[in-house]
């Protein structure tokens, strides 16, 4: 009903009420995201400083280019549970690779890259072709690549790193820190590449409906494999960008990340059905988790009691997200 | 009102602000069948979700046996005796066949656990009923959709329903089994059952309906006794127009081989298939429910594994199980199961009518969006799509219109070879006509057609020329003299049935393991 | 504020407030324990304490020492993830002139203002040593080790090595870790008493938790090995009271968190400290056990109403791990 | 091919090598577990005794109960992420309760039981009526219970439990210690019901097509509300029993149990669409993933390489598993 009245009513009468009823709640988690950054900024008046800002995006920044290739993952229908564990691998490989070169700060970058591509590939081929369950195929990534980073280290972190391996994370251009930028570039570069490509249509079309999408001429295999392999080159770039911020290589780097991924895809919005989902939807899950951990950080909520109440908003927001969808039929 | 088992009142419903439905009244009695009719997108499939509890609906209210219904609670409306046979079918997949059956009224030892097999032995009764043999152990997603169908409908009929609501029953099955429905609807008649019954069949409501209702744009514009309407009036009521030349003249075939299959072997079946298809011909195929037609031509096509064999198109050599070779040599597969096959239901009208040439609608990969709307636009155009534009969910479509779509996705670009699996399943007769005209049309203009259907007349005024099949092997060919001869519906069904008077060619053969599950009831005395 | 504008005054008395920033690694009874003592000294000595755990992940810990910094705080203080790390992190903190701590873990930088370390290489001798002692220098043992890469572990275990190195016939079964968890200790000492059956003299915890769950493995299995463990939390004394354990190290987080902000805070206020005093753990046995059953459990209270005047004596004495107030 | 062969056999044949052949595709999951079992017991002679057994069941104990409930949830096409933190809350319950009551044991199990059930049933709750997806629900409870735990405990384990706590655990019936009676009776139970009743049958339903199920007149929301609940009940019996065993109450415990759990379930051939899966088969899994635990132990494999074997194992079983569901349809 409420619908109804607003679709007749005509443009010239955008700001009464319906209409504004409408908007809320269309977009009713951008409206919780509001709400709790203004009582963050209320209780806090650090909160809403750029400086903060700043923060809250350097820390969101590994978490997003996991999230973006996990969105792709989910979209098709599939998971990777084994990012979190990519991203310790990639970061043990980088890591070593700059006390050995410590001069060449690229290579490092780019071992860390093939390191999270190899083990994306691995996924992929096994979800692609031999038709292992994404869960499992992925679970078994988790714990092979996990294990790999101890080995990488024997056992240990690697430590005394140069300080040049620092500039990988933490120069800035423009006044943005490196991985901020990279963030920045993957949301934009994927949500064009999701809406404006072919590619980005056939991830929809594989996830919506495998069968129809083949019968459409969708190679499947080829879109299954890239997008694990994507989602372990992210990791991988993830990891080096958060060994090269506390220049270290600590074996158990990203343990659990993949869950705070998934989480940001899922309160955006995505289906773990697949077909369903958006950059932009993981990107405000993204930044609704991050807004969650700083606010609370900044407030000097006790650990425990912050675990109970980001449990309890994020429950809360995808209710009134799965509340609103419901309206807005 | 005498008898009235279940009245609606004035039901309304909008979907995102559209009207479906405007303020619908209509009562069924006791005992007796009333037809639904309406162009694809009326309202016919929402009215009875509503009515079963599925949908909620804005305004009005349904009554069975004068009591209210709460609205949106199918639970209530099962508790109260109402049963429905979903349009898009919901059968358990991972579930057997006698599960399927009883699920939600299990039978159980007198130890309060279930009675398994008490409930194989009493569904192989309620099978028995429709003459096919279905393994009641079988696994559902192993079944052919026809076969599925039945299933669901001996499901709602078997359950002691006083109001049953069928949304195209018939859709999925070939005409035989459409007897024995009618025989189970008129059964079901006498003992007292109030049925509302959809279909775009004008036949079926002739032979079944005691009354009519016709919708049309949400709205109900005819309701009256069987007797005092004619089909000519029907189809007005629903169309609003008067329909000429159902089946339109059929060009003549050309003569060029458009496509050519030699020894292909169908993974899971004995025998390999050889046929052949001229440019401008439309060659049907017809057999009875789990013939093997689907199979064939998605191994023609390349979604079904084959084993051996050798695709030409044009003279050009396909490679085998590729799809996507298929597409770029021109052929195109409008698939029997449009849920499951055909239509991405999560994606909109306009991504996909795209998805199939993508490549002529990018540059550099990029989507050129003005030029695909424009193709996908005209396309949906063709086929009188019924939408709320190119933006809306494929999922959201009323059936028919998702048919359309799945359909008209291929005219966006040149197709040689356009395999059709029961291309009007759903479709109402004014767009039925349109979907012929295209086809004859696209055929005319040098296309080759195959087209597997179990909707007779189809095949019969359709054609140039038509297979049989029969447990994946060709089981016999009718030229289209034979098409004309007035005992041709007996000998497709004698050839269909491996009953060989005339001259089918392995009809003593020994069936396979594969062919005897399929086989029908008179194949095994 | 300016840090050291508030120069001057006795820790006692203390200066104007100042706030310190704290991030540890976890919520773990060692760090709750701290708390306690953290929160006793700073209400004795106007510090306002900012107080986050960053759940076991370093670039947490990254993240909420960069609020500190934004935040202005007069110094931080951090249990560190990990060892090593953080070095951008403390060079930030550097350039706003915020003196930064680690405290229980080091961090690889020059900047550092100062470290409260315990010794944990030491900590590792000490425990195989009792063991040694107790096998008379020869036998069979497992070392359960803490989580791989964790910097107590690969002291621990190298405290472990250098004592072993003098007892050619103690010989290492197995060693792995159980991650500091009962659970995980339980059933990995249950898979050696298969695999080894009784040819394990002697188990060497490198904390008392997983060594509690050596012993659950050992009683379900019917036999009785000597172990040794590390923290002394207060299953773990009383494992050495009843003779479970041969004995453990006390780690007394109470004690040893608590110097950590008692240097941070005369750092930031200018005074006159040790800024890199050592923790070495106190050896438990059966006869001393008793004292700290009382200051870790039972006569907690009390032990927590000295303790700022406690560490201001062991700052001045040295020995920041001693716990008895003389006098 | 292989298949239609050996149906068409004469029954007289039994032993001929088709048959065999078909069995072991059959069944290759079992085959791949025995192999593993063989290759330890070849290695270590201390694996096959039946001390090592009992070593086995009584790790295997509290993963058992949790994915008894996650086979439920996972059967309806659900998710339960919350078991690991809800056995960790349940068993600082009980923890809590007994260091009060230290005479009434029962009376901490019941509190354990009644906690996870509180905690399934709001998963439940939130799945079933509000129809927020379950991987976002029991995310949420995952955090929130996870800071309640701590909260029980003021952020620290609760120790010096009475030494009586463990006999809930620890006392042996028959020779079996009782948390492997309680996982051998709630195999056996489960799989009956599930197999033989018609709440089984009709979870199934629900997993396999909630409309079906629905038009059929099943009541989907109460059977989604009550695997929920079950698998939080069964969490919190899981918890008070690892309690019990180590006799503390660690406010970590059970921490990334859920992945193992799952693992289990996948591994023993269930989908996460639902609708397909068998107690017996996530017994299988379990059983799998405790052995090659076990068998890793006691050859004394560090646990990083046993990470990276573990992993390559589970993927390589699924893999014969998957390849072995195509030959045999
Ligand atoms: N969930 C939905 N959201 C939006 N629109 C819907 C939804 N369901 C149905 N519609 C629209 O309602 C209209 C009526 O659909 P309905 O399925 O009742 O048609 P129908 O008469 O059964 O047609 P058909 O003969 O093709 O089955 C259609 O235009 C359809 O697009
Ligand atoms: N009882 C059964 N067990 C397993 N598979 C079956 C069974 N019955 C049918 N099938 C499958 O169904 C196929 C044939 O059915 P299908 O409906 O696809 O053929 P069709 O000729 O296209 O029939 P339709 O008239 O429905 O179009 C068989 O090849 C077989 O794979
Ligand atoms: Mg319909
Ligand atoms: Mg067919």
């Amino acid at each position: 009903m409420t619908t109804q009245e607003s679709a007749t009513r005509p443009a010239a009468w955008h700001l009464s009420w319906p209409w504004v009823r409408d908007q809320l709640i269309r977009h009713s988690m951008v409206v919780v995201m509001l709400l709790i950054i203004a009582y963050f900024s209320y209780r806090s008046a650090r909160f809403g400083t750029l400086d903060n800002l700043q923060t809250i995006a350097i820390a969101a920044a590994p978490f997003a280019l996991i999230a973006l290739g996990q969105t792709l993952v989910i979209l098709t229908g599939g998971i990777d549970l084994s990012v979190g564990s990519v991203i310790a691998l990639s970061a043990m490989a980088a890591a070593a690779t700059v006390k050995d070169h410590p001069e060449r700060l690229w290579l490092s970058v780019l071992v860390a890259m093939l390191v999270g591509l190899a083990a994306g590939a691995i996924n992929g081929f096994l979800v692609s072709k031999v038709n292992v369950p994404p869960f499992i195929a992925t679970l078994g990534m988790l714990t092979t690549a996990s294990g790999l980073a101890y080995v990488v280290g024997e056992g240990a972190p690697i430590n005394g790193l140069p300080q040049n391996f620092g500039e990988i994370a933490n120069n800035q251009i423009f006044g943005l820190q490196i991985p901020v930028i990279v963030m920045i570039v993957g949301i934009v570069a994927l949500a064009l590449i999701m809406k404006r490509t072919s590619y980005g249509m056939r991830v929809y079309a594989v996830g919506g409906n495998p069968v129809a999408a083949q019968i459409a001429g969708v190679k499947t295999t080829r879109i299954l494999f890239s997008v694990y392999a994507l989602s372990g080159l992210l990791a991988g770039l993830s990891g080096v960008m958060l060994a090269s911020r506390v220049i270290s290589g600590p074996p158990n780097l990203g343990e659990g990340y993949e869950l705070d991924a998934i989480a940001a895809v899922v309160i955006g919005g995505a289906s773990l059905l697949g077909g369903r989902g958006s950059i932009l939807g993981t990107a405000l899950g993204l930044f609704l988790i991050q807004t969650l951990n700083n606010g609370l950080d900044i407030l000097v909520v006790p650990a425990y009691w912050q675990s109970v109440i980001k449990g309890a908003l994020i429950v809360a927001a995808v209710t009134v997200d799965v509340w609103s969808a419901k309206r807005r039929v | 009102m005498e008898d009235v088992a279940l009245e609606c009142r004035d039901l309304a419903k909008a979907f995102g602000g559209v009207p479906v439905l405007k303020g619908v009244s209509l009562a069924l009695r006791a005992g007796s069948v009333t037809a639904l009719a309406g162009e694809n997108g009326a309202g016919k499939s929402t009215m009875m979700k509503i009515a079963s509890g599925q949908v909620k609906p804005d305004r009005g209210q349904v009554l069975v046996g004068g009591v209210p219904l709460p609205h949106g609670d199918p639970q209530a409306a099962h508790r109260h005796g109402v049963a429905i046979i979903p349009q898009e079918l919901a059968p358990i997949m991972d579930m057997k066949v006698y599960e399927n059956l009883f699920i939600g009224r299990e039978l159980r030892t007198r130890a309060g656990l279930l009675d398994r097999r008490a409930m194989a032995r009493k569904a192989r009764e309620i099978l028995d009923v429709f003459g096919v043999e279905i393994d009641p152990q079988a696994t559902m997603r192993r079944l052919p959709v026809g076969l599925r169908q039945l299933v669901e409908i001996a499901k709602s009929t078997s359950g002691g329903a006083k109001v049953l609501l069928l949304d195209e029953p018939s859709s999925a099955i070939s005409e035989r089994e459409v007897e024995r429905l009618y025989a189970v609807v008129r059964k079901l008649r006498e003992q007292g059952v109030a049925m509302l019954y959809t279909t775009h069949k004008m036949e079926e409501i002739r032979a079944l309906a005691d009354r009519v209702v016709v919708l049309r744009d949400g709205g109900l514009v005819e309701d009256r006794p069987i007797d005092d309407i004619t089909d000519d009036e029907i189809v007005h009521a629903m169309i609003g127009r008067e329909l000429q030349d159902f089946f339109p003249e059929l060009h003549p075939r050309g003569e060029e081989v458009a496509l050519e299959v030699r020894g292909l072997h169908v993974s899971g079946y004995p025998s390999p298939v050889d046929l052949t298809v001229r440019r401008g011909e439309i060659l049907g195929l017809a057999g009875l429910v789990g013939a093997g037609r689907t199979e064939l031509l998605e191994a023609i096509f390349g979604v079904r594994r084959s084993t051996e064999g050798v695709i030409t198109v044009a003279g050009k050599q396909v490679k085998r199980n590729s799809p996507a070779d298929a597409i770029t040599h021109g052929m195109a597969l409008v698939p029997e199961d449009r849920k499951g096959a055909g239509a991405v239901l999560s994606m909109n009208v306009l991504d996909n009518g795209s998805l199939p040439r993508l490549s002529q609608f990018t540059l550099g990969g990029w989507l050129r969006q003005r030029n695909r709307t424009k193709k996908v636009g005209a396309a949906m155009e063709s086929v009188k799509l019924r939408s709320r534009g190119l933006g809306q969910q494929v999922g959201t479509l009323s059936g028919g219109n998702q048919q359309k779509v799945v359909l008209a996705r291929w005219l966006t670009g040149s197709v040689n070879v356009l395999l059709l699996d029961e291309p009007t399943r759903g479709v109402d007769v004014g767009a039925r006509s349109e979907i012929y005209r295209i086809i004859t049309e696209l055929a005319a203009s040098g296309m080759a057609v195959i087209m597997a259907s179990s909707d007779m007349p189809e095949i019969l005024s359709l054609s140039h020329r038509a297979l049989v099949m029969r447990g994946g092997a060709v089981a016999g060919e009718l030229t289209r003299d034979d098409l004309r001869s007035p005992d041709v519906q007996d000998t497709i069904f004698r050839l269909a049935a491996g009953l060989s008077r005339h001259k089918g060619p392995d009809s003593n053969a020994q069936p396979t393991a594969l062919a005897t599950k399929l086989a029908t009831k008179e194949d095994g005395r | 504020g300016d840090p050291n504008a508030a120069a001057g005054g006795s820790g006692e008395s203390g200066g104007d407030r100042i706030r310190v920033g704290i991030s540890v690694y976890d919520m773990s009874s060692f760090i709750t324990a701290g708390k306690a003592g953290i929160d006793a000294y700073a209400k004795a000595n106007d510090i306002e304490v900012l107080w986050n755990s960053a759940n076991l992940d370093v670039s947490t810990q990254a993240n909420q020492v960069d609020q500190y910094i934004n935040a202005g705080v007069d110094a931080i203080m951090v249990v560190p993830v990990q060892a090593d790390s953080l070095a951008p992190q403390v060079a930030a903190a550097k350039a706003k002139n915020i003196p930064f701590l680690a405290v229980n873990a080091g961090l690889d930088s020059k900047d550092l203002a100062g470290t409260v370390l315990p010794d944990d290489v030491k900590a590792g001798e000490q425990e195989m040593q009792m063991m040694a002692d107790h096998l008379g220098g020869k036998g069979n043992i497992v070392v359960l080790q803490g989580p791989l890469g964790q910097s107590g572990e690969l002291d621990r275990t190298k405290g472990i090595q250098n004592v072993l190195a003098k007892y050619p016939d103690i010989k290492i079964l197995a060693k792995d870790t159980a991650n500091w968890k009962r659970d995980e200790a339980v059933n990995k000492m249950k898979n050696w008493l298969s695999s080894f059956g009784d040819q394990i003299d002697g188990i060497v915890a490198e904390n008392d938790d997983m060594g509690l769950g050596a012993l659950q493995a050992t009683r379900e299995a019917g036999v009785k090995i000597p172990i040794v463990g590390v923290d002394g939390i207060e299953d773990g004394l009383n494992a050495v009271k009843s003779g479970d354990f041969i004995g453990t190290n006390l780690q007394h987080g109470t004690v040893e968190l608590a110097t950590g902000l008692a240097v941070a805070a005369k750092i930031a206020r200018g005074e006159e400290v040790n800024k890199n005093p050592v923790y070495l753990m106190p050896k438990v046995t059966p006869e001393n056990v008793d004292t700290y059953m009382e200051h870790v459990v039972t006569k907690r209270d009390e032990f927590l109403a000295t303790l700022p005047q406690l560490i201001e004596a062991n700052l001045k004495s040295g020995d920041i791990a001693n716990e008895e107030l003389a006098g």
